[in-house]
């Protein structure tokens, strides 16, 4: 029945849902997982590459710079999400050109969200494949986390996930983030949080993509978190799975609804 | 012809201007108000072609005002001036360019906070509830939004200079200073500007109280009087702090 | 095709540095007009007395004009008052004759050089029109910001009193600079020493010619 | 075909048969009408004196034009027709500063008496702006100073022709005046210094001989001579209304200011670069105090 | 209205030393004769390696440096590696002929480092034609007369603290020859090291 | 010679005049018909200053900057503004140099030549109107000056503003030049008649300092002149660096 709506953006189905939106919304899903939260004295963001073969040569990104003070992770297409990072930081340095200022992160994540929902308006057009974890500081509002979805809408956040998994990766969240954590504490708990959502084949150093956004003498640094501490986190975390696998059992269901 | 004065203290601007509105040998109005506001915090004095600085005025202040709406909170100063500035640029080299020579000063704001935990060092306690239903309609979460946008948040390391004063006239060129005068007036002024608040005076600009500053303001108007062809019988003085502008008086020279 | 103008601008570039007890002035010898040099060997300098020499640039006809009747006035001076006339008496003169012009002027830089009834070397650099300060040092002519801005480093609040040699040396030095950057300047130098009491002494000194 | 001398003196440039210019020995014969004048020149100064003739009692005779100022630096006097002298003055006196203004230094006396000479002649030559008619029918005294030769003292007459000296007297008494100036100097100034005896041993023999004492002439004792000549020459008795007595010497020291301290802002101050000389007029009592001292004398 | 070139005033100098490099300006705005301000810098950061410095009309120094930033920075972003002198030399020559018909009333004078330590400098005219000598380069007001005294004064191969020494006596030696010039300075000394900055002292009137 | 100037053969010499004179320099235009044009603006000097005079209890101080420029070239930070006619009148330079400073040498030379006829010192009034005069006989012909004549006579200090229009102002204090209206803008402020000679001086080089920082054309050093009874009385030469920063200005090695 509902055949008949789904084909096209611009239509609405009679329950007042946009079919399109929601299916990329699910196409991001299928994608790897990224995951983002505010520490103490940061933003830590965490991506899950899933590569498809070995003999895949580029390390395929998932976090990428939007500003000197911004940066983001990204699930979804990755070409639709490229031609929406080249967006936001002309937009970032046409906001410096005209007003001498860096600007507001939420800017940029409206700016992309307003992107988005056009796609879902206009004749002709798809809604983009990708959403966005937007991480960055500005001196009105400090450390932000937003998150854009093919509909265009953008959020703020404490902590955040999207991709491949990621309700069950917000349902951890909800159920045991604890507001500012150190960036050693927000490591561990975000590859827990991964051990627990996602396979196994994915934990390890050469799949994920760990990185921390800062604050260093009123300068904003993005730090790559390097492999062989990505490893071992990576490992703790699973050992800590495993052990709780038993109690974890029987509830685990309820998570991964 | 017309006058324009600014003298910025540590967290205070005062602007004054010249309150006549002359057309040619003319004066069509003695009660001409140069000074605009642009929001709480910032003003910006205009001098030039009548047409181009009203014009100009009202395309600036709405232009910052939607800006300042879409982001949930004021400019700072420094972001409105580059702003002027940069309209002032562009139109320059158009067919018709703004001929208007301004004067911008403001106060920038520190970010009070509404919300109850104020030791919450990242987003505050409505995100919580964001979080706690995240199932919620897209319509709530939009409402939301515009709640996180009032929500505002201390901003690190406050700069103790927090009033900002600049030069930008109709090239686009674009000076911060610690006092202004703009029209032939500065001819008359600068030097006096320097003697009394400027770096070798023995009170900085930057050290004056808002009466000192005026008690300035009120020399160099008694001054122009004496040596300025243009004798403006009184001047409008405005005020402004992290208050707003709390002041708007005339000012009138006195010699002798 | 502008309007005709009275002047043409044959430019070099002269210069003078005083000492204590000496002065040396200098000047390169291209005569050029335009882009196309006249000759690579008309003097600037002229010397009037042993202890007067006057450098100008400008516009040769009128250069030639303004010695004329310099030496023609000084002439008179010596027969009227049977002396040799003094740098102090000349500077007032030159600025004289060239006011006398005033509405029609030599175009020509010059600069005076020579010994002071002290017995210290002077400097006077003219205006057009006859405008002129004592100084230490001076430059004129199409090289004149390049030169000026040399001696200025060199000399402007110098600690320790200048050596003949030194002024010699920087004068040659500041002409060459001057002549890598101005086309209008170049060929050779030529440079009067003058100190006090005794003959002014002539040199000269090679420049590039391209 | 002129007959007559007299036809030959009416024109300034007509020669006599004996080839004189009548014109001019004329003029000349004016100046010895005219009130006696007298200058000497020593090593440190000129001094210019003047007789003053009185023609009425009326006459205001505090008012001292026989001697005046061409300039800082240069002085004269004359004796003929005063008018004709006034008329030369000034123009010496725009000489002068024609001088200061071309070449910013007192004008050399040689030059400035050369330029006075030159109008004296200024008639006849073709081109001439004013072709005078009649020769100047005065002679001058000039006193000067020379930054190179010192002080000097120059005459000139309408003839044009005029000399250096350091000691003369011109006008009605000029003759004996110059008589006794040679007669009290000889030897004692300008060319070949004379000795103490001959001085000493030669007698006055007509009572017109001013001893000066031994050692160069100073200023004073030239002053004094002058007086003590003029008193003998004038007709009437000499008095501190008759004459005029000018000098022309060196500053003194608190004369010739150059710099101080300010008293109130403790730096130094400098002021206007001025002459070396100063030109002094004596009033009626220094004249006579110089009379009664010469009575006294005597 | 006036000269463009000269209505604010202003003059920029560089100098290359060995492995270092050293660009300066003075910190004059005016207005015609009038002084407005005394604090108005013309050289600004590009990036850790490259400074840039503008003479000409304040406005346009200002406007030409945020276009160049923007490009700059994108392409720090987009490349992930910061823009070497002589790439962002070419940057400010293409952008300034992009306006070769109503150009830009500014010179830019460029310093850098290359990686490898040697310096790198250029100058150009208002609508981008370059030139990259090895001695020094110099655009604005004062441009003539700090000419002179560089020619006099700069040495081949000479170590930072030197190299900061003469190009300040040069600078200053020019600047107070022209009125539109001066009241201030600042220096930038790039060596692999790092940058130094450094406030002139110069004559205020 | 100095009696009569040589006129150009153009239609209009004031044109002529002002065409050399004040067209911006024109070193780099290329040759036309076979000449090339001069660089006329090299051809006047000394177009910006800063002067300033006031009469007070102690007489007339007179203040100047010593900037001398060819457009905007600094031609020389030592130029002499004030002009020392008599030991008991003053003039001061603005405009153009040459033009001030060879009809105040005039007028110093009439003065003179006034007093030998007169016998008696010539009145600053007179002396000014003198030069006025002279000026106004010169009206449109392109001169330059702008003057205060300043002296002290049998009725006491004076001041005169006199310029090439011929207008001459008798006031208790003038300031003239580019550099005016900032030094007025300090005189104004704290002048009084009753200043002391070390407040008057302070106050003369206090307004010239602020004129020259202000004032591009304005510079160099600042020379002070008391006028009083007997005669003036020239202060030292006052470096506007050391006014700035209390130093002097450092030799670079």
């Amino acid at each position: 029945m509902s055949r008949r709506y789904d084909s096209r953006t611009t239509l609405f189905s009679p329950e007042g849902r946009i079919f399109q939106v929601e299916y990329a919304i699910e196409a991001i899903n299928q994608t790897g997982a990224s995951l983002g939260m505010i520490c103490k004295d940061g933003i830590l963001l965490l991506a899950d590459k899933k590569s498809t073969s070995r003999l895949f040569e580029t390390r395929q990104e998932k976090v990428y710079k939007l500003a000197d003070h911004i940066s983001c992770a990204v699930s979804g297409l990755t070409a639709d999400a490229n031609t929406l990072i080249d967006h936001c930081r002309i937009r970032a340095q046409r906001y410096l050109y005209t007003y001498g200022e860096p600007i507001p992160v939420e800017d940029i994540a409206r700016e992309l969200a307003d992107v988005k929902q056009s796609y879902t308006q206009h004749g002709g057009l798809r809604p983009f494949g990708a959403s966005l974890l937007i991480a960055g500081w500005d001196d009105k509002l400090g450390f932000q986390l937003y998150r854009t979805d093919p509909s265009g809408n953008y959020g703020g956040w404490r902590a955040a996930a999207i991709g491949r998994k990621s309700r069950a990766a917000t349902g951890v969240l909800r159920g045991s983030f604890k507001e500012g954590m150190t960036f050693d504490e927000a490591k561990k708990y975000a590859l827990s949080v991964f051990a627990r959502t996602l396979d196994a084949t994915s934990l390890s150093s050469d799949k994920l993509e760990m990185c921390v956004v800062k604050r260093e003498r009123g300068e904003i640094v993005v730090q790559f978190v390097d492999g062989d501490e990505v490893q071992r986190l990576a490992e703790e975390a699973k050992k800590e799975r495993d052990e709780k696998e038993e109690d974890e059992e029987e509830s685990s269901s309820s998570i991964l609804l | 012809m017309d006058s324009l004065l600014g003298i910025r203290g540590k967290d205070f601007v005062i602007l004054a201007c010249s309150m006549q509105a002359a057309r040619g040998i003319t004066v069509q109005m003695t009660e001409y108000d140069k000074i605009a506001k642009i929001d709480d915090h910032k003003m910006l004095a205009v001098t030039g072609e009548g047409g181009d600085s009203q014009q100009f005025v009202d395309s600036i202040r709405s232009s910052l005002k939607l800006t300042s709406f879409r982001q949930g909170f004021p400019l700072k100063v420094n972001a409105a001036a580059n702003y002027i500035r940069t309209r002032l640029a562009t139109s320059l080299r158009t067919r018709s360019p703004f001929q208007v020579n301004t004067i911008f000063g403001g106060v920038d704001i520190p970010f009070s906070i509404e919300s109850e935990d104020i030791s919450s060092p990242t987003t505050s306690s409505s995100k919580l509830e964001e979080k706690k239903e995240e199932e919620k309609s897209k319509e709530e979460e939009e409402e939301e939004e515009l709640k996180k946008g009032e929500e505002e948040k201390e901003e690190e390391e406050k700069d103790d200079q927090t009033a900002h004063l600049y030069l930008i006239d109709y090239l686009g060129t674009l000076c911060e200073v610690p006092f202004a005068a703009q029209g032939y007036c500065s001819h008359f002024l600068l030097s006096l500007f320097d003697r009394k608040c400027g770096e070798k005076a023995p009170i900085k600009a930057d050290e004056l109280s808002i009466d000192q500053a005026k008690g300035i303001l009120q020399t160099a108007i008694n001054q122009l009087q004496v040596r300025y062809l243009i004798k403006d019988p009184k001047y409008l003085i405005k005020v402004v702090t992290a208050e707003g502008i709390i002041e708007e008086m005339e000012m009138r020279p006195h010699i002798g | 095709m502008g309007e005709f103008s009275p002047y043409v601008d044959n430019g070099g570039t002269t210069l003078a540095i005083a000492g204590p007890d000496f002065v040396v002035i200098a000047g390169d010898t291209r005569l050029s007009t335009g882009y196309s040099i006249l000759s690579r060997d008309v003097s600037k300098l002229f010397k009037y007395s042993d202890s007067i020499v006057m450098a100008s640039s400008g516009m040769q006809a009128d250069i030639a004009e303004l010695r004329k009747q310099l030496l023609f006035t000084i002439e008179e001076y010596r027969v009227d008052n049977e002396r040799d006339i003094e740098l102090d008496a000349f500077y007032r003169l030159l600025a004289t004759v060239l006011y006398g012009k005033r509405f029609f002027p030599y175009y020509s830089f010059n600069i005076l050089a020579g010994i002071s009834k002290e017995g210290k070397g002077v400097v006077y650099s003219y205006d057009a029109i006859g405008s002129a300060d004592a100084r230490t040092y001076g430059a004129a002519g199409s090289g004149q910001e390049l030169v000026i801005s040399i001696l200025d480093a060199a000399l402007k609040r110098k600690p320790d009193p200048l050596s003949i040699d030194e002024a010699i040396e920087l004068g040659k030095s500041a002409l060459k600079q001057a002549t890598e950057r101005e086309i209008h300047t170049g060929d050779s130098g030529e440079m009067y020493i003058i100190r006090a009491g005794r003959p002014a002494e002539y040199i000269t000194f090679k420049l590039r010619k391209d | 075909m002129f007959l007559s001398r007299s036809d030959y003196d009416r024109g300034v440039n007509t020669f006599s048969p004996e080839g004189r210019i009548l014109q001019v020995e004329y003029a000349i014969e004016a100046i010895k009408i005219g009130a006696t004048a007298i200058g000497i020149q020593v090593e440190d100064g000129v001094v210019l004196a003047v007789e003053k003739r009185i023609s009425s009692k009326l006459e205001e005779t505090k008012i001292d034009d026989k001697i005046v100022e061409i300039d800082y630096h240069l002085f004269c006097t004359f004796s003929g027709l005063s008018a004709d002298a006034r008329t030369l003055v000034d123009h010496g006196r725009v000489a002068a500063q024609d001088h200061r203004f071309l070449y910013d230094e007192p004008v050399p006396p040689r030059s400035l008496t050369q330029s006075i000479s030159d109008q004296a002649l200024l008639f006849g030559e073709e081109g001439a702006k004013r072709r005078l008619a009649r020769p100047y029918g005065v002679a001058l005294l000039i006193g000067g100073y020379d930054d190179k030769k010192g002080f000097v003292l120059f005459h000139n007459d309408p003839s044009g022709t005029f000399c250096q000296t350091c000691a003369r007297a011109i006008g009605r008494g000029g003759d004996t005046a110059q008589q006794m100036l040679t007669d009290s100097l000889k030897g004692r100034l300008g060319r070949g210094v004379a000795t103490d005896e001959e001085d000493s041993e030669d007698d006055d023999l007509r009572g017109t001989r001013f001893r000066v004492p031994p050692g160069p002439v100073t200023l004073e004792t030239a002053t004094k001579l002058t007086v003590y000549v003029l008193k003998r020459v004038m007709e009437e008795k000499i008095s501190k209304d008759n004459i005029s007595l000018c000098i022309l010497r060196k500053k003194t020291a608190d004369e010739h200011k150059d710099a101080k301290v300010c008293e109130s802002t403790g730096e130094r101050v400098t002021f206007m670069k001025s002459d070396s000389v100063i030109i002094e007029r004596f009033d009626a009592e220094k004249i006579q105090a110089i009379i009664d001292s010469l009575e006294h004398g005597e | 209205m006036s000269n463009p070139f000269t209505l604010n005033g202003g003059t920029v100098l560089s100098m290359k030393g060995k492995n270092c490099v050293v660009i300066l300006c003075d910190t004059r705005l005016g207005s015609q004769y009038e002084t407005v301000s005394t604090s108005f810098p013309k050289i600004f950061k590009m990036n850790p390696r490259v400074f840039f410095g503008l003479a000409g009309l304040a406005s346009d120094v200002i406007t030409l440096h945020h276009k160049l930033r923007f490009h700059v920075n994108l392409f720090q972003l987009k490349q992930e590696r910061s823009m070497p002198p002589h790439v962002f030399s070419k940057l400010v020559s293409t952008t300034l002929y992009e306006k070769r018909f109503g150009s830009f009333f500014a010179q830019p004078i460029i310093a850098g480092l290359h990686d490898d330590g040697s310096p790198f400098i250029s100058s150009m005219d208002s609508i981008g034609a370059t030139t990259e000598p090895e001695d020094f380069v110099v655009a604005g007001t004062g441009a003539d007369y700090v000419t002179g005294a560089c020619e006099k004064y700069w040495e081949k191969d000479m170590e930072p603290r030197q190299l900061l020494k003469v190009a300040d006596k040069c600078l200053q030696a020019g600047v107070n020859r022209d009125a539109f010039s001066g009241w201030g300075g600042v220096a930038y000394l790039i060596t692999p090291e790092g940058v130094e900055k450094f406030d002139l002292k110069m004559r205020q009137d | 010679m100095f009696k009569s100037f040589v006129l150009p053969g153009k239609e209009h010499p004031v044109k002529f005049d002002e065409e050399i004179a004040y067209t911006e320099t024109s070193k780099d235009t290329p040759p036309v018909d076979g000449l090339v044009q001069p660089a006329p603006g090299r051809l006047h000097r000394l177009h910006g200053t800063t002067t300033l005079g006031f009469v007070f209890q102690h007489g007339v101080l007179i203040a100047v900057d010593s900037r001398s420029t060819m457009g905007q070239y600094i031609s020389s930070q030592t130029v002499k503004k004030v002009i020392e006619i008599t030991p008991r009148l003053l003039g001061t330079m603005a405009g153009g140099a040459a033009d001030c400073d060879y009809w105040e040498r005039r007028l110093a030379r009439r003065v003179r030549l006034r007093e030998l006829e007169s016998k008696e010192e010539v009145t600053v009034a007179a002396a000014s109107r003198m030069l006025a005069n002279m000026l106004y006989y010169y009206k449109g012909m392109g001169l330059s000056v702008g003057t205060m004549v300043a002296g002290f006579d049998a009725s006491g200090p004076h001041l005169y503003y006199v310029d090439n229009d011929g207008v001459r102002y008798h006031n208790d204090r003038f300031s003239v030049g580019s550099g005016s209206t900032y030094a007025y803008a300090i005189l104004d402020q704290e002048y009084r008649y009753d200043l002391s000679v070390e407040e008057a001086v302070t106050l003369g080089r206090r307004a010239i300092y602020h004129a020259t920082h202000r004032d591009a054309m304005s510079g160099g050093f600042i020379n002070v002149y008391l006028m009083t009874e007997d005669g003036w009385q020239r202060y030292p030469t006052k470096d506007c660096y050391v006014e700035h920063y209390g130093e002097e200005e450092p030799f670079l090695e």
